[in-house]
């Protein structure tokens, strides 16, 4: 689904709408999966994105022709927003033949490069060169592309992504490095991680533009975030973004997230776009709960659907683990 | 005797030696407040307090670079790594910082520390995190490594390399953490260097470390089964090679399968056979036999990685094969 | 036939395929206005301008990653590291994103690059700066690794890697850019994974590669002074191994030393010993020999220095103990 | 020699001719190994200190009992400084057995702990780690002691630099790192490397204070440098200070600097600490050629009884090798 609205409009009824239910689907989409991964169904690593949608929809909704996402293991957001089919996605998790990368990835590696999801990784910090080089081939040919890379905080302090953005910085490369700020790598609060407050304090000594908000509704997010994608597209100038977000469930399914208070929690509730997006359709556009029930059963639907596509995939074919490790593979 | 899982050894390893000299600390990612990503230092923060287990950032290169200089300063660490395929980005630090500097120094500094943390593939992790480290490890001096496989040999040889005054890697296994065993009440220590005849046989010599221990004991036990009677070595220290050990039971059996998690080009598993085919190639009846990960990238999808891992039937079918026995 | 260095073989083959693709580009740090700390990019800023020769920082991991993107985006980067030591900081950039990106993601992203520089010992630079890194880069699935001791095998490999589809390793040496040989004017190209026989012969098959190349021909003339007709294979890709060329040699032979510049444990010299062992088992008349560099970190001083590497003296000995020749 | 007035002292006359000795010794020392160098007698890589002496002369004046230098390949002045004897590293570069090393290190690491030389780095970046490490160990026992930890300004952009400063400014660790921002990393100008031109833009995303000046005399560089080392070892408060300065001579012997004009050379001259020290003791303490002269004849013979010393030391013994690669080796 397009925006029917411009990054800077006003949303209107539709565009709230959509919004609402590209947020939804994600959520949904991963709540099946984390069911699916109680029942085995999953396993490996299953990083949920659940509160931090917001982030993904705006994103995809800047997305042109050619653009790209980069990020990390918390990638299926960004995958089902961008317009991945959420069957593949969900056969991916299952470890299925029609997975996104045909099983072999899993949860930490959806790639969908025509749709511009140019991968989930899962190296903390070891994508921001590769995401800059996406950037510098851009720039190198001149396609007129903007790539946006996304890193949790907790990777703001690994070598390689110091690295990645300096080149980006030095070289004036059209990138845009978006900081989800969750407030927790792992089991790590923000302030055990780093005595900064504001992580955007970087952004200087890479010469990069920068900006930094609390998420909590998408439309913002989309208008703040365009300027910075604008800014790179047309001028090559990078830009560090640190976007205050948080995610409702632990690191990954192992982990029962016991360092943070129920209350911390019920506050972020309140702020969680999904919610408020919920609330602005009841509250300014008169929706009861059977207008919104009825989204949700129909989104719930799609994304059992993909559940059932997902267990009714074959596992890959055994010969396939021999292909592509060299291009003559396969 | 108690029986403990490996992870409960490897923390009354740390715990004792941490009691026992106050030099030593732990420090990493999680081993604090989270009580370790697979729960190895539980415990600990609450005894030993914020000093001495440290809670580290995202940054491998620093806080092993950190752990190399606290040594050279005359500290004991303990680096935990949360697996070591993220160690890959602190390569430089081990190769060119731990397993330099007393050579580089004329012996002014010595780097006595512990790198450790799991090793190898664990279950359906995709590429990434489902790496053997051993062949990059093993193949500089200046260090020593190690491979544990039992809660016994985990206890002991974590308290010896916290002792030893060289920097150690130490290897354990994510899926192997919940592995029991029984460990004796009271201090004791395993040599670094010994290997370990995990069950006497006489007539192939099966030759393994870490993950490949069960499942090489399995292939064994299918041997007996059908009359083939296989010694299982655990090596259990991977640099140096306790090639004595590996030599005896060769010129015993004449007959070896080298069994392991591993990628098969180079590192242990080619160093070891090579060995034997020199050492004892007067001895030897059959070719040496290698069993171990295809030489691919894991997959995520749990069929294909299964079928890139060693199972006890390939090992038994190896064992066959230098017993010249019929399947 | 012109007579080149081996450095400006290397400058030919990518400045050839420079002005054949302009998706190939250079970088790495001083590529640029310094003309590369060995010269190896000699004249290359100055015909394809700042965009196609591009100057880093020192970063290695960040412009080795940036290499990987911009061949996932459909560029033909040649990365050069200055030594392939500095390539340690960059190791997580090669083994978790060039070697899998293209397993990875399915086969939708392919990364055609090339990552070169000098490797192993050059001269009294101490050890940090005097190793071989072909036991590690050989050691993991989704690279290939060659490494070059001619200007014509230089020129040809390199035209050929930077074609490939798939990253290559590419292996020089900074003692040996001067080293001079023919090379055929206008474009030709040598296939990746084919050894060469550098000196034919039916006694003793020597196996080698990069350095210990011209070392190994000085062993042979010794050899041949000595009546032993040794046979020089240089492996020139050391992943994948051409196996048949080894084993086509030792058939012939019986007889084996694998000598090379790079320590002993595992690596590429561990890797074709067994693989001789296991498939000549009953064509071997004499253990395999390695001759190699000693099993220590190495020394600045010069004696110390020598003395670690392997001499043609060494390798002939090495020959002729194979050969049960009296020296 | 210590120093006879502190840090904060205005300098009196035999002060002045202190640092001017000291300084020339390094200067002489180094320009005695290059000649050795061209000699054939030195070999491997050789990186002059020549233009950057004040930096070391004046950090040596700071040390306490237990402080350490940490320091990149660019090691003989602070070596010289520090009280190492200069036959033993200029045996060093000889690679002889009476090296600072026993002739394993060369002259990329010089090392003598009881003289707090905590050594030469040669991989770029990597020491900061290490350095960070001491100053844990510090603040883990105690000592009092502080880490000066130095570096190129080449050295600001990779990743080991980043996570060294990052944990020394999130644990609060007694170290003071500081940057010889010498313009040029090896072939390259600074502005070639990065975007900015002040390198402690970065301090405050470490938590560090820092401070800035151009390095043209050695007492206003002690002064302010002893104001870092001061809370650093009070207030376990790391520092990020840079030093504008110059190298002389190439990168290492092999870089004739093709990459700098004469002109800039000779501007540079002019603010030599070395020079203006010797302008001082000529302008205001009454000094003539004659007693310059003097002074310049003792050094250049204490350096040239160094050169002999190395050139009649032995190489190390054939069995060294097999020593210290584990403490067993011994
Ligand atoms: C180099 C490296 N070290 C450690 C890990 C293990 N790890 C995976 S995610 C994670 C926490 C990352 O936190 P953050 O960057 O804040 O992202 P978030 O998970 O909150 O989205 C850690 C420590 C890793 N994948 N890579
Ligand atoms: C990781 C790494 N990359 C590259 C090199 C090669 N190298 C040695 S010194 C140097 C330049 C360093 O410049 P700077 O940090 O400014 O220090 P300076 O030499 O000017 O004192 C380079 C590129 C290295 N030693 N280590
Ligand atoms: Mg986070
Ligand atoms: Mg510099």
């Amino acid at each position: 689904m397009t925006p029917t609205t411009s990054p800077t409009q006003a949303p209107d009824k539709d565009e709230v709408v959509r919004v609402f239910k590209e947020m939804l689907r994600i959520r949904r989409f991963e709540e099946l999966a984390s069911r699916a991964y109680t029942q085995g169904k999953i396993s490996g690593f299953l990083h949920l994105y659940i509160g931090q949608e917001a982030i993904a929809v705006a994103t995809a909704d800047l997305m042109k022709d050619g653009d790209r996402v980069v990020t990390t293991y918390r990638d299926h957001g960004f995958a089902v927003a961008l317009g991945c089919e959420p069957q593949r996605c969900m056969a991916e998790l299952f470890g299925k033949k029609d997975g996104l990368v045909g099983g072999v990835g899993g949860s930490m590696h959806f790639f969908d490069r025509d749709k511009g999801m140019w991968g989930g990784y899962a190296i903390v910090g070891g994508h921001l060169p590769v995401a800059a080089g996406h950037a510098f081939a851009s720039k190198y040919t001149g396609d007129g592309a903007v790539t946006l890379c996304f890193l949790g905080e907790g990777a703001m302090h690994i070598g390689a992504t110091h690295e990645g953005m300096h080149l980006a910085g030095l070289w004036k490369l059209p990138i845009v490095f978006v900081v989800e700020n969750n407030q927790y790598a792992m089991g790590t609060p923000l302030k055990r991680q780093t005595l900064v407050d504001d992580l955007t304090v970087r952004a200087p000594a890479y010469r990069m533009t920068s900006d930094r908000w609390e998420v909590t509704d998408v439309f913002e997010t989309r208008r703040r975030l365009s300027e910075a994608v604008e800014r790179a597209r047309t001028d090559n100038q990078p830009a560090l973004i640190e976007l205050l977000t948080y995610r409702f469930r632990g690191h990954s399914m192992s982990d029962p997230a016991k360092y943070r208070t129920k209350d911390e929690v019920e506050v972020q509730r309140k702020k969680d776009p999904l919610y408020r997006t919920e609330q602005s359709l009841r509250e300014d556009h008169g929706f009861g709960d059977d207008a919104i029930e009825a989204i949700d059963d129909a989104i719930v639907e799609e994304m059992q659907a993909a559940v059932d596509f997902a267990e009714a995939s074959p596992q890959p074919d055994p010969e396939h683990r021999f292909r592509n490790h060299l291009v003559e593979d396969d | 005797m108690p029986t403990l899982q490996i992870r409960e050894a490897l923390r009354e390893a740390m715990d004792e030696e941490m009691a026992r000299d106050d030099r030593v600390f732990v420090m990493g990612e999680e081993v604090g407040y989270y009580e370790g990503a697979y729960k190895c230092t539980q415990g600990l923060l609450a005894k030993y307090g914020e000093q001495r287990v440290v809670d580290t950032p995202i940054a491998e290169a620093g806080f092993a670079g950190v752990g190399v200089g606290a040594a050279m300063a005359g500290l004991r660490p303990i680096i935990e790594f949360m697996t070591f395929n993220f160690s890959a980005v602190a390569f430089d630090q081990i190769l060119n910082n731990a397993a330099k500097m007393r050579h580089l120094t004329g012996g002014q500094f010595t780097v006595p520390m512990v790198f450790r943390g799991p090793n190898a593939a664990a279950h359906m992790l995709s590429s990434t995190h489902s790496q053997a480290f051993e062949s990059f490890y093993c193949g500089f001096p200046g260090v020593k490594v190690v491979s544990v496989a039992t809660p016994y040999d985990a206890k002991g040889l974590l308290k010896s390399a916290v002792r030893d005054e060289n920097p150690v890697i130490f290897f354990e296994s994510e899926v192997m953490y919940g592995v029991k065993g029984e460990v004796p009440e009271g201090e004791y220590l395993i040599p670094i260097g010994e290997a370990d005849i995990k069950r006497p046989g006489d007539q192939v010599t099966v030759i393994t470390w870490g993950q490949g221990v069960p499942t090489a004991l399995e292939a064994a036990k299918m041997a007996e089964e059908n009359g083939i009677d296989a010694e299982v070595i655990d090596l259990r220290t991977l640099r140096p090679l306790d090639k004595d050990a590996i030599l005896n039971s060769v010129r015993k059996t004449n007959r070896v399968v080298v069994s392991y998690h591993g990628w098969p080009y180079g590192g242990t598993g080619a160093e070891v056979a090579d060995l034997i085919a020199r050492e004892c190639f007067y001895d030897l009846d059959a070719p040496v036999e290698r069993v171990c990960y295809e030489d691919i990238n894991f997959s995520y999808a749990e069929n294909l990685e299964q079928l890139a891992i060693p199972s006890p039937k390939q090992i038994y079918e190896a064992i066959a094969k230098v017993a010249y026995h019929s399947l």
